[in-house]
């Protein structure tokens, strides 16, 4: 049989998943290995055991200084301006991306615009974005809506573009107002869409919370790992870092499930990724 | 004509880019006519329906409606049946069919909840055994067969009762005896509501049965250097008697081509 | 002007060894303290990107900032925020240095590719040191590296000599393959951390500049002491700065702070300082930093406490007034 | 039985979930037979053929083809038009028909260049008149109507000349005239190449015409409380012989059935 | 009629286009022209006259110190470094992205894995990618790779595995081998989605060249930006982003024109942003 009409057996898929992570452990232990024999005292590549026990540390030892336990206070703010963020985010991006699809006027006033300035590279207008926003929690979650939301607005209206013309064609026969296409076709065609757009969104997302939060915070995820860089304690960031990647993976897994609940039908067809 | 037509159309050609598809169409349809559409695959029937829903403008000439230019856009007073069935993947078979229901209900949202709803889907009972879609109520379109879909879409835009119909070969996946069945709902609404039907078949004994009068496109004009350059036209437009054993005698040649097509063994 | 009387300042810090006790002020209550005393409210804001601080500053968003001499000339007052040093810290006395990969003398540095954070205090120490061996920037060549990334970029091979401060400077150094061939010691008092206001706050407000200066030397009383609290004080410190009690000693050792009013009263009005101020400008003017329409590296006027004036005297923009750390010299808040 | 049957179907059932679509199915097609596939809309026809085609594997029991059991995969002896006729998008109709020779041709990128695209070009001539898309031969199918767009997917399954082709509905959207030249064409290659017909109609009338055989297929258990419970099996399964002046009078039932829908002006 | 058939004629198109972008210019001048009453040195918001001439002078004026014009020597290595990142992320998204959409087993072990990599916000790990790539254009334009790539491949492979069954299956009964399949079938339908990707990767990759000039080097758009942060000289800022700007909105421009005119097919259907 062709390749791309077998399947692999469920043993066999689990274990063609594991193989490139375990490869990418394996080569790191090696690689710290043989750093720590050159320079026992490296820190650059820390060895898996030393990391645990940091994380270990970080996540069940309270601070000496401020008696708490700093990866969860750093993970719940994090995750509460991760949240903000995207849910003035996806809020934008189903409003105005619905306005930009469905209605020639306002897509010929929006379109360019958002376009443009979904161009802009935030971290080179920081000075007055933090102007606009002050230094506080409001700028952080800004940072995260101004670096995700252009692109999501992009897509979700490119999406409503995509809607079959007979769909509306076929409400108007059936006697919608431009309200009611909205609401009983526009929106659940694209609300699918849209989870799809809010999972490749939070990528950039979690990009710039730790960006904002490297300049001006004093606690998250973000400002951990900045706040350690300068001394190069690669014990802490890569345990965070693999930590960040867990919980990104959990909300996008969240976020697939949450489709699939919501819209069975949207799932019919062929399988996602 | 004493009485205004429902529908006239002037001169009406389209063409797309360089392409003629339709050219110099006239027509004049009384309210309440079941006009069938027959004609050779390409010749721009599609198009023609598409410009009495108003979903595409006619390159020249002019459409009228009751006497009044075709409003810019489609309405609900004209319903519509696409020729590659479409129906609301989103939504059940029994949440399509009630949709147009709840669109005249709740003016602002087109949703109804609660009591409403249940009212609205028991409404549609009828309408579903009549289709033959009472078990799969609950199902999406995608997990209907064509056919399946496409006696949905009639249904749905039947109950919309739209003053003009519109079908593109609404009844192409069908087996003859769901088709007999969709015929019988078809003709009795449009006899209840002396509805004007337009309907495109390939099949010439539906034509037949159905119409009360006969379109037939063709083009008559060729130039083999540029077969794009004319488009088709009404060749013949002739009304029918449903009482007749058999087509007129102008359509004897097509009513031949339709047997041997159909099988000879009738 | 026009006088603004307000109650409540915001001012902000960064972390550095010599700002760290901005960020134990706040935690600790004692500006609290000395806010109170004075009826108005201060809050210390700590930002940890350093150049956004400044800009913040700058765009008038606090009401003070901690920064170095050189940074206050360039920004604030390049940019016409007419700002006053309010309290003169420390210097940097070994805190900033050169370090060569593989060579031990400064005169081997010729011909390399130096990574440093561009336009820093890092810079202006490398054209001093240059200078010292009787060399300019162009037997060289800059590359812009951030200070974050300054420790992993001198682990890669393609780094072979890097400018850069503490604690990043001590990380660099104890790598077995570096030697540091230059640093601030070598230009004593030239690298000054400042706690820079607005001068026309200040001016309007007093009271704000009497509870920062008062709260400030109250805590380097106690951070100065070998008690207990000076002990607590300090390893409050080192844990906000991400490193331990030792680790903080170590980058203080290096650090000469003004523990006591009287200190850095006396090194604000020395004569060196106007000459620094002069090594300062025409470094900023020869890098463009003083902006298109500086004609001339005098183009700032600097006001010195005995009122005598570097650069332009109808610009004056930066000015070292010591009168409120008198004022906590001589007990007077 | 002597020689071995061109395709056996063994005791064959195919369930979705809980719903069981077609159940005991057992069928013996000898080479050269021309099957056509009569059964109401949703029964399973198209399931059926997916099966033949192994692009759905049967729930139970088992299809054999020349004796030996069905490949795991679409191979090219077997040929497909599907019911929503599928052709490349993103080849004009020409570049369409010319793909399965370009395959064959260059065996690693399946493409031609220069001389062999246009030798490949020239001998598809005859087909594109023979199927009326010689004006259309650089248009991409989204700019073909729906009857053009399925004339091209019958070429090109019939270019390939496969042992067994697969027809699902392959003639609904065309009119008469056309159709009736692709019976020709499809006759005629199927009695050159002793090809194994399989072919899903919804017109009686076309079943007989073209078939050596036909299959009906229908629900012949109803558990009214479950409606998925029971699938559909082979109900009828007749030789046809094409000299017959009609349907042999098991089917007589049908075929009035077939008269009802499609016109009882014959 | 509806607002949703109603077509703006050209010159409302065109007036509704340029309202968004005169009411930021508009805004932008009375902002600057009130801080400037203030403060006439102020540097936050500088006059538009004043961006004009120091943007004329970085383009056209040799620099004192080196000689170079700025602005011409910045631009052309920012593109070389975002086409060669651009480049190589295209190469990896196409390769990847259909071996993953089209052959299971490569699916089973690499999609799990770019998916969770695609989630690593690549600036928490610069000190391994130093010692990976080094400090020089290497690994500048590794950073854009690795912060464009991870999500092209993802969106590549989705759009493969969304070419309809009926397809492929249409193409395997016709003759063709996994590879002919890949040729004929798989990549002429992804390229024009492709394209589209690129321009959505576009987005990320001018973030990720920005940030890597400001790790280390000696020219480009993100150096200069970053250099003159120093001194908040918006002056220079300011211009330089609405550059920045242009030209990500002609390459993005460019890649639209580029697909209508080699994948005709794929536009013939509605409009696309
Ligand atoms: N959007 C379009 N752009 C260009 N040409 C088009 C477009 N839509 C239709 N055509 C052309 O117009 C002609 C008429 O198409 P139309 O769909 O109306 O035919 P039809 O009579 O409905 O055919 P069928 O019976 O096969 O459905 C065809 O030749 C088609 O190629
Ligand atoms: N993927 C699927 N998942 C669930 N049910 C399916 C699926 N595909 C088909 N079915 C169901 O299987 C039944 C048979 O479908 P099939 O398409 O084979 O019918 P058919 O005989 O070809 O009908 P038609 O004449 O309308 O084309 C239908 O009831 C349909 O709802
Ligand atoms: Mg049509
Ligand atoms: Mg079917």
């Amino acid at each position: 049989m062709r390749i791309i009409n077998r399947k692999p057996s469920r043993v066999t898929s689990v274990a063609l998943t594991a193989l490139p992570f375990a490869a990418t452990i394996g080569a790191y232990a090696l690689a710290s290995h043989y750093r720590r024999l050159e320079n026992p005292a490296d820190k650059l590549l820390p060895s898996l055991q030393q990391m645990g026990e940091t994380f270990w540390r970080m996540a069940f030892v309270p601070d000496r200084r401020s008696g708490d336990l700093l990866l969860w206070l750093d993970t719940y703010d994090s995750l509460w301006r991760l949240g903000m963020g995207m849910g003035v985010a996806t809020i934008l991006a189903l409003s105005l991306g619905v306005l930009i699809g469905f209605i020639p006027h306002a897509r010929s006033a929006l379109a360019p615009y958002i376009a443009t300035f979904s161009l802009i590279p935030p971290i080179t207008i920081l000075p007055i974005l933090f102007i606009m926003f002050g230094l506080g929690e409001t700028s952080k979650v800004m940072l995260i809506v101004i670096g995700t939301a252009p692109v999501m607005i992009r897509s979700v209206s490119q999406e409503v573009m995509n809607i079959p013309r007979e769909l509306i064609i076929k409400a108007e026969t059936l006697g919608a107002s431009v309200m009611q296409m909205i609401f009983r076709v526009v929106l659940p065609q694209t609300l699918p869409r849209l989870v799809n757009a809010m999972r490749l969104g939070l990528v950039p997302a979690w990009i710039f919370l730790i960006s904002a939060e490297a300049i001006a915070s004093t606690s998250g995820l973000g400002y951990r790992i900045f706040l350690v860089r300068r001394y190069l304690a690669m014990d802490v960031i890569l345990p965070y870092v693999v930590w960040i990647t867990l919980l990104a993976f959990i909300i996008d897994r969240l976020l697939l499930l949450l489709s699939k609940r919501a819209f069975p039908w949207h799932h019919l067809g062929g399988e996602s990724l | 004509m004493s009485a205004t037509p429902k529908i006239s159309v002037r001169n009406v050609a389209k063409t797309y880019g360089h392409m003629t598809v339709l050219e110099r169409v006239n027509l004049e349809v009384e309210e309440g006519a079941f006009c069938t559409i027959v004609g050779a695959s390409g010749c721009g029937k599609s198009t023609f329906l598409r410009m009495l829903l108003s979903q595409e403008t006619p390159s020249s000439g002019r459409i009228e409606l009751d006497g009044a230019p075709l409003p810019g856009e489609p309405t609900p007073d004209r319903g519509i049946v696409f020729q590659k069935y479409s129906v609301f993947s989103h939504l059940t078979v029994e949440d399509n069919l009630i949709l147009a229901r709840e669109f005249e209900r709740s003016r602002l949202l087109g949703r109804s909840f609660g009591k409403g709803r249940k009212a609205a889907r028991a409404e549609i009972n009828d309408t579903l055994e009549k289709i033959g879609l009472g078990a799969a109520r609950l199902k999406y379109p995608a997990q209907l067969s064509g056919g399946m879909q496409q006696r949905l879409a009639i249904a749905q835009a039947l109950l919309k009762r739209p003053k003009v119909l519109l079908l593109d070969e609404p009844f192409g996946a069908l087996d003859p005896g769901i088709r007999a069945d969709m015929h019988e709902l078809l003709l009795g609404l449009w006899e209840e509501l002396a509805m004007t039907v337009f309907m495109v078949t390939h099949d010439i004994r539906e034509a037949f049965k159905l119409g009360t009068r006969i379109l037939v496109f063709d083009k008559i004009r060729h130039d083999p250097q540029a077969p794009d350059a004319y488009g088709a036209t009404i060749t013949y437009d002739l009304p029918l008697n449903r009482k007749d054993a058999g087509p007129p005698p102008e359509l004897a040649g097509l009513a031949v081509n339709a047997d041997t097509s159909t099988g000879a063994s009738a | 002007a026009n006088a603004e009387e307000k109650k409540d300042f915001k001012v902000c810090w960064s972390i550095y060894v010599g700002w760290m006790p901005w960020g134990y002020l706040q935690d600790s209550g004692l500006m609290k303290k000395w806010a109170d005393k004075y009826d108005i409210t201060v809050d210390i804001v700590q930002i940890n990107d350093y150049v956004e601080s400044i800009n913040q500053y700058t765009a008038g968003e606090y009401d003070g900032c901690s920064m170095t001499n050189m940074d206050g000339l360039s920004i604030p007052a390049g940019g016409g925020v007419d700002t006053t040093a309010l309290i003169v810290g420390d210097y940097s006395n070994g805190n900033d240095g050169v370090v060569l990969k593989d060579k031990t003398k400064l005169e081997e540095i010729k011909g390399q590719n130096v990574n440093l954070v561009e336009l820093s205090v890092s810079h202006y120490l490398l054209a001093r040191a240059l200078d010292s061996v009787g060399m300019s920037e162009k037997d060289i060549t800059v590359v812009n590296t951030s200070d974050a990334d300054m420790i992993a970029a001198y682990a890669t091979p393609d780094v072979t000599a890097v400018v850069t401060w503490n604690p990043l400077l001590s990380e660099i150094v104890a790598q077995p393959n570096a030697t540091e061939v230059f640093n601030s010691s070598g230009i004593p008092g030239e690298i000054i951390d400042i706690m820079m206001v607005n001068t026309e706050t200040l001016a309007d407000n007093p009271d704000f500049g009497k509870a920062l200066v008062g709260a400030w030397y109250e805590l380097m009383g106690i951070m100065s002491s070998d008690s207990e609290e000076g002990k607590e004080a300090r390893t409050a410190m080192a844990e906000a700065s991400g490193t331990d009690l030792a680790g903080y000693d170590a980058q203080l050792a290096t650090t000469k702070m003004f523990y006591t009013p009287a200190e850095a009263v006396e090194f604000t009005k020395s004569p060196e300082l106007s000459e620094t101020s002069k090594f300062v400008a025409e470094f900023l003017f020869d890098n463009g930093i003083l902006g298109e329409g500086a004609p001339s590296p005098e183009f700032v006027g600097v006001e010195f406490p005995d009122g005598s004036v570097y650069g332009d005297a109808n610009n004056v923009k930066l000015r070292f007034d010591t009168s409120y750390m008198e004022m906590a010299a001589g007990d007077k808040l």
